[in-house]
């Protein structure tokens, strides 16, 4: 007695509406954000970041497609989320960094920060920072070396140090310029507040440009594409502990105003970028707050009181590794259950 | 039947509960032997350890004070120095340097601080008649390879210290950008590393400079066994 | 006082016992499965971090000065029997405490942390409250990366981590990420 | 000479299949410490090497004369024993390299592999099978801290027992010999060793399968 | 956009302004299809299946056999036990058999067959029996009555109405709730029902009300429907003292839990029934049907069927007798577009897929709603990337993301331990809302069939 009458006809079951927004096109909205911030690292940095992105998206890539089961290989590449790691990992490199370290750079962190956790969705640390973790607890000298920002007439010239051989050094002719925060950490002299809005500054390749990073992250925000909860919680948290900070140390210039740490360095870019990462972030609301006032703590402890003079990068690793916690101990309260 | 025959057996032969008394003694032969042992490598590897030890600390001494032939450690107590002769060292000794005419030159100073990554230790040489540093060696640190490192690496960095007044405390600054006599370029990338040492520095002088005797009255070289 | 300060974060964040130290890394590798043990496992190591710290300063004091070669085997015999002894006492006196807490004592003994302690503690001439803050430093940091390894651990269980790359070698890799993100920490509150 | 050639293969088996690291996953607390640089790895490895063979050596003379309600004390007494010898002959002789090891030499004590082996074998067997299976076991955890000490010095400094490989210019990875670069190369070395044993298996496999296939089509 | 919305949650705006839930989703209406069109008669057919268990509870007991002549409305099954209901014959005929025959589903159940008469007029005749008069019977007599009127929740769960209706003596209704949400898209039925015949509603709430003793009476809509709302409204005299509700436009408002949320601002506490807070919550195509049977004695013997999606040629609103084929229904609208790949009974969020298009239309089936290529063939399925929008969707705050992951890892007692799946009531709303696509729900019914399963063996 099989039902031969009709064939046609599926058994999928309900629901079978679906909202329009999928998993590619999130992804999709990321590459449309970071372009303002991209196109203002070119005209600032010129060719040598150009090559410098690419390298590291190819070193990216490249690793996906080598280390993904033939079977998973399409759907990792059609997501181009190993492409969107590749690129944010560039856009936190200095740019005056060897190429070959780049593509290290990409490689590690699809490797180490996604295939062996089992791929897209399945990692607890945002695989673009670790990447710039490793390179940076690897080579510490080339990853603190910063170029002065240039403008467009430079843009052909690529550092020297670009070009090195793999796995030798890079020659820093002219670049020994310090970022706005390392300036205020070593030598307490405060940028003006428009440079690192407009972002001719020195500092990594797409971390510049305040202005732009916030048009992509408020794009990103209209677009539902991450959680606000997150930046919310970082600039509220970071604004208000350097400004603590900044009342009780009043006279020594060590401590800069709230606006200062929320432009400075790679917070915007990490906060809408690399905090936001929801594979990487807490699920749960509370959880999302709890995260973000951990970023934003550590952030500013760290470029206060830590020996580093930018602390976004482990302050987000540092709150990835504390995510399954959060998570777990922050499960909403269930409907119609008391507690 | 047979099982419970087996194991009437088995306990019968093996399981002879042993008298505490065998246990004690057993220990204590145990114990007696390796204590042997112990007292017997001591003995034997002692008088070279120490030796090694004294030559590790001379030839510190010896780096940190130029010219110096002869030393001799003293102990901070009761608000005087006194030549102590002992083993061990401890934040309250120093060491005196004397030329090879038996005349007192200046003072080796420990001290030591939080580096970047753990406690640095730091000896230096102090010459009491310029108010001069003539010499810093770091005894012992875990800063970054090929970063903090440097700090005893980098000849540019150590070579600093060789005619460094501290008559004011010691600031470090950006390379290049050294306008003071007290003040020193820092290494480049490893900023913290050089504050830290530069502020071990201070921090062990502040604590020396009041506690050492006038000048001419320096503690006079003793015989010493070895020297 | 702030060099106490400084001890305490230092063995805390900046030279974690097991993430910078690889101190305890039985445990930390082996029991950090499940984030309950976990947690328990490292107050319950804090505990006897804080007595070997106790017993490494008495006997650092009052008996190695006078023989400085017993120190291995007496650091050794006098920790264990001490624990040994208040694992007892805590059995007799809280049940609950010991099916808590206790159950981990004999385990902990024989952890390289501890012996590491004392060695650390009489090496670098710490007295008695800077031996304490080194101990509850070390075992506040012991605990934090038991925690976090559990908590990571727990998580990537359901994930869709490759089954041979599953297992110690994968624990290894957590642990040296986790050791990466430490590393922001250095050099905190030495620059100020 | 059948007796010799099994006490041959305890030996072996400590090298590679039972590998105390790679297989076994003990003694991870030296393992990585002291693997900044090949030289340490070394000295680390040979100290191991003579407080395993020195302890199984006497604990199995003596396994007659130990009562099994206090052999563990008596084990570590032992141990802690050689590790003084240890301690002291290294300061003594190379107080440079032991600077380097610092408090890792004492704790040895600690490497669970060391009373293991004790517990585990040089109780239970003549002197014979226990000193070979301890030359074996430390001989295995001597190779394997010899592979991550040279991986690490190799990469982290560009250099192999200190002497420089590539030259001035070659950008150091200085986290190689931080404690990340640790972890992270013994998990990647494992990963390797596992992949490796995996394909080795699979391949055996496919052999006795081939076989298998061959005889059965000559059957016919 | 919809996160902006959230922003509003934050403040938690008064009560009044903010009728309805927290989280939920907004699924595109299509409603427009046939929100319009007026409820039509279909035809009767020659062949009619009246399933024995189209109830939840214990089937009914066929009084009927083989070759028996049936009148329209005349019982041909009787509840077997409290918790089981009446089945009336939908037309004048004759039983043909009574046997296994195949169910919505796909599977095979006991049902009744009926031929009709091909002559007979197909009047409905009111019987004797049930033209008492609603306002003397005792609370006894009413039960006994709706459950022999077969009347069972028509909003899609088919549970017999008498058993909601039997309140232990120690509780007592304060609040009738009728429910005219209708959330799910497509579904026009209960729409045009308020539109067509409020009075009847209205007429059905006094009734209820009177027996259930209840003090207050209010009808949610959604406001999408601004017609049912202003109709029933225009019948609404201030005597009747009944509120109607305006209620916000999402998915799942007419959940019986969201809706007491809503309206009155409460949270059921998790495994309590809304009559344990004193509220009876009915849905108005089964307050209707209480109506007709008190005031005309008709049981329920038909009921109104929204008839859309893109796969159908003439989508309608129509009364279906019960028991009628499917494929006459969808015939009668033109039938099925050639590009039709899924049918499904109920809406497009809870409902489920037709197997066997010559399965009847059950009393619960609300909407047969067919869907194309377009609908049934979504993205492939990405893995999770913890978005958690899944998380904002939920009405009941559960972990679906979580629910997913340990349900594909097939770690059940976990599910149920740590993150309460039980809770679920598979109203979709995570499935929706995943942009990876991943199948949600079924990992949640699988692992609470599992979970089912398990307890019943142990």
């Amino acid at each position: 007695m099989m039902n031969n009458k009709d064939p046609k006809l599926l058994l999928q079951s309900a629901p079978l509406l679906r909202q329009e927004l999928t998993t590619p096109a999130a992804m999709k909205d990321v590459w449309i954000a970071l372009l303002p911030a991209t196109a203002a690292a070119l005209w600032f940095f010129g060719l040598g970041a150009l090559l410098i992105l690419i390298t590291s998206i190819a070193g990216a890539v490249l690793t996906e497609w080598v280390f993904t089961d033939k079977d998973k290989r399409r759907f990792a590449m059609s997501d181009t989320s190993a492409g969107l790691t590749g690129l944010l990992l560039g856009l936190t490199l200095p740019p005056g960094l060897p190429l070959w370290m780049a593509f290290l750079g990409g490689s590690v962190s699809i490797g180490l920060g996604k295939v062996i956790w089992g791929g897209l969705g399945s990692n607890l640390f945002n695989p673009a920072l670790l990447g710039r973790a490793f390179l940076l607890g690897t080579f510490p000298i080339a990853m603190t070396t910063w170029g002065a920002a240039g403008g467009p007439g430079d843009f052909f010239q690529i550092h020297s140090s670009n070009l090195a051989w793999p796995f030798m050094q890079g020659q820093y002719d002219a670049l020994s310029t310090a970022t706005p925060l390392g300036l205020m950490k070593f030598e307490h002299e405060t940028t003006a507040l428009s440079s690192l809005f407009l972002g001719n500054t020195a500092g990594s390749i797409g971390e510049t440009s305040s202005l732009l990073l916030l048009f992509g992250g408020v794009f990103l925000l209209f677009r539902r594409g991450i959680e606000w909860r997150i930046p919310a919680a970082i600039f509220l948290t970071a604004s208000l502990f350097s400004l603590a900070m900044l009342l009780i140390n009043g006279a020594d210039s060590n401590y800069p105003s709230p606006l200062f740490t929320l432009f400075s360095g790679g917070l915007l870019l990490g906060t809408f970028f690399m905090a936001t990462d929801p594979v990487t972030s807490p699920l749960t609301p509370k959880g999302c707050w709890i995260f973000g006032i951990g970023i934003g703590f550590l952030v500013v402890l760290i470029r206060l009181y830590g020996g580093l003079p930018e602390g976004m990068l482990y302050a987000i690793l540092l709150m990835n590794a504390a995510t399954p916690l959060i998570d777990r101990y922050t499960q909403p309260k269930i409907f119609g259950r008391k507690s | 039947m047979t099982d419970k025959h087996d194991k009437t057996k088995a306990s019968s032969i093996v399981t002879q509960e042993p008298s505490s008394t065998r246990l004690i003694v057993s220990m204590a032969v145990a114990g007696f032997i390796s204590g042997i042992i112990i007292i017997a490598i001591y003995m034997l590897t002692f008088e070279t350890i120490k030796e090694n030890k004294a030559r590790e600390l001379r030839e510190a001494v010896f780096k940190v004070l130029p010219d110096v032939s002869f030393m001799q450690k003293l102990h901070f107590i009761d608000n005087k120095l006194i030549v102590v002769k002992a083993e061990g060292m401890d934040d309250e000794m120093i060491f005196a340097g004397y030329d090879p005419q038996r005349k007192f030159i200046g003072y080796a100073i420990q001290g030591k601080g939080p580096g970047f990554q753990d406690t640095i230790h730091v000896l230096f040489g102090y010459l009491s008649s310029k108010q001069n540093v003539v010499g810093m060696e770091i005894l012992d640190s875990r800063e970054t390879p090929g970063l903090g490192d440097k700090i005893f690496k980098d000849m540019d960095f150590v070579g600093e210290f060789s005619n460094l007044p501290i008559s004011k405390d010691i600031k470090a600054v950006k390379k290049g950008k050294k306008t003071q006599e007290n003040e020193i370029d820092a290494i480049t990338g490893a900023t913290i590393s050089s504050k830290a040492v530069v502020r071990i520095i201070n921090k062990a002088f502040n604590k020396w400079s009041p506690r050492l005797p006038q000048q001419g009255s320096e503690p006079v070289l003793e015989k010493q066994d070895n020297q | 006082m702030d060099d106490l300060l400084w001890i305490f974060i230092s063995t805390l964040l900046v030279n974690n016992f097991v993430l910078a130290y690889f101190l305890g890394l039985c445990p930390f590798l082996g029991v950090s499965g499940q984030l309950e043990t976990s947690f328990r496992l490292g107050l319950a190591t804090t505990f006897v971090l804080v007595i070997t710290a106790l017993c490494a300063w008495i006997l650092n004091t009052y008996v190695l000065i006078y023989a400085p070669y017993l120190r291995l085997i007496s650091f050794i015999v006098v920790i264990a029997s001490t624990v040994q002894f208040i694992e007892m006492s805590i059995k007799k006196l809280s049940p609950s405490l010991f099916k808590s807490l206790g159950i981990f004592l004999p385990l902990i003994t024989t952890n390289c942390a501890i012996l590491g302690l004392a060695i650390f503690a009489t090496n670098r001439g710490y007295g008695l409250v800077e031996g304490l803050t080194f101990a509850l430093g070390a075992g506040a940091g012991f605990t934090l990366a038991m925690v976090l390894m559990a908590g990571i651990r727990e998580e990537t269980e359901i994930n869709d981590v490759p089954a041979l790359i599953r297992g110690t070698a994968f624990n290894l890799i957590i642990a040296g990420i986790l050791s990466m993100a430490f590393m922001g920490f250095a050099g905190l509150f030495s620059s100020t | 000479m059948a007796t010799d050639s099994s006490a041959y293969e305890e030996m072996i088996k400590g090298l590679w299949r039972d590998n105390p690291v790679f297989v076994q996953v003990l003694g991870m607390c030296p393992m990585l410490a002291v693997t900044n640089s090949a030289i340490n790895a070394v000295v680390m490895g040979l100290a191991t090497f003579f407080v395993l063979v020195g302890s199984s050596f006497l604990v199995s003379s003596f396994k007659q004369w130990i009562p099994k309600q206090v052999r563990i004390s008596l084990y570590i007494i032992i141990i802690a024993t050689f590790v003084t010898v240890v301690d002291y002959s290294l300061l003594a002789l190379l107080p440079a390299i032991h600077k380097e090891l610092g408090a890792f030499i004492p704790l040895i004590v600690a490497n669970c592999m060391i009373l293991g082996r004790q517990e585990a074998f040089a109780s239970k067997h003549n002197v014979k099978y226990a000193v070979m299976d301890a030359v074996g076991m430390s001989g295995g955890f001597m190779i394997a801290l010899f592979a991550l000490g040279s991986v690490r010095e190799i990469l982290g400094v560009g250099a192999f027992f200190g002497i420089d490989l590539f030259g001035t210019n070659f950008e150091s990875w200085v986290i190689m010999i931080l404690p990340p670069g640790g972890f992270l190369t013994l998990g990647l070395l494992l990963l390797f060793f596992n992949w490796f044993t995996e394909r080795r298996r699979e391949f055996l496999l496919k052999v006795a399968e081939s076989d298998r296939m061959a005889y059965v089509d000559g059957d016919k | 956009m919809s996160k902006l919305f959230s922003l509003s949650s934050l403040f938690s705006l008064p009560f009044a302004l903010n009728r309805s839930f927290s989280h939920g989703v907004h699924p595109p209406h299509h409603k427009d299809q046939t929100a319009d069109l007026p409820i039509q008669r279909v035809p009767f057919v020659s062949r009619y299946i009246m399933p024995l268990g189209q109830h939840i509870g214990v089937p009914a007991e066929a009084v009927v056999k083989t070759g028996d002549l049936v009148k329209r409305g005349e019982l041909i099954a009787r509840p077997k036990g409290f918790i089981s209901t009446a089945l009336h014959s939908p037309v004048t005929g004759k039983i043909s058999a009574i046997g296994m025959h195949r169910y919505v589903d796909g599977s095979f159940r006991q049902a009744i067959e009926i031929e009709a008469d091909p002559y007979a007029t197909q009047q409905f005749v009111q019987s004797k029996k049930n033209s008492l008069n609603v306002e003397d019977m005792s609370s006894e007599q009413f039960i006994d009555a709706v459950q022999m009127s077969g009347i069972v929740g028509l909003g899609g769960a088919a549970f017999p109405s008498h058993v909601k209706y039997s309140i232990p003596d120690e509780q007592r209704i304060t609040d009738l709730l009728v429910n005219g949400a209708e959330c799910e898209p497509y579904l026009t039925n209960d729409h045009r029902l308020m539109v067509e015949r409020p009075e009847v509603v209205l007429r059905g709430c006094m009734i209820l009300r009177k027996q259930l003793g209840a003090k207050r009476v209010a009808i949610g809509v959604e406001k999408n429907k601004p017609e049912s709302i202003s109709q029933l409204k225009k019948y609404l005299t201030a005597e009747m003292a009944i509120d109607i509700v305006p209620l916000e436009v999402k998915y799942p408002q007419g959940a019986e839990k969201m809706l007491i949320k809503s309206i009155y601002n409460k949270e059921l506490p998790a495994g309590k029934l809304p009559r344990d807070i004193g509220i009876a919550v009915n849905n108005v195509g089964t307050i209707v049907a209480l109506a007709d049977y008190f005031d005309h004695g008709m049981p329920l013997i038909e009921r109104i069927v929204t008839l859309a999606g893109p796969g159908v040629h003439e989508p309608a609103n129509l009364i279906v007798p019960i028991g009628t084929p499917i494929r006459d229904v969808l015939d009668f609208a033109g039938g099925l577009k050639e590009q039709t790949r899924e049918v499904i009974s109920g809406g497009p969020m809870m409902g489920s897929p037709i197997a066997d298009l010559d399965a009847p239309i059950l009393k619960g089936t609300s909407g047969i709603l067919a869907f194309t290529e377009n609908e049934t063939s979504g993205p492939p399925e990405y893995p999770c990337i913890r978005c958690a929008r899944c998380l904002e969707a939920c009405p009941y705050f559960l972990n679906p993301s979580r629910l997913a992951l340990l349900g594909k890892a097939r770690l059940f007692e976990d599910m149920q331990d740590k993150y309460n799946v039980m809770d679920c009531v598979e109203c979709g709303a995570c499935t929706y809302a995943c942009p990876s696509n991943i199948p949600i729900v079924q990992h949640i019914r699988t692992a609470k069939d599992n979970l089912r399963n398990r307890k019943v063996e142990s």
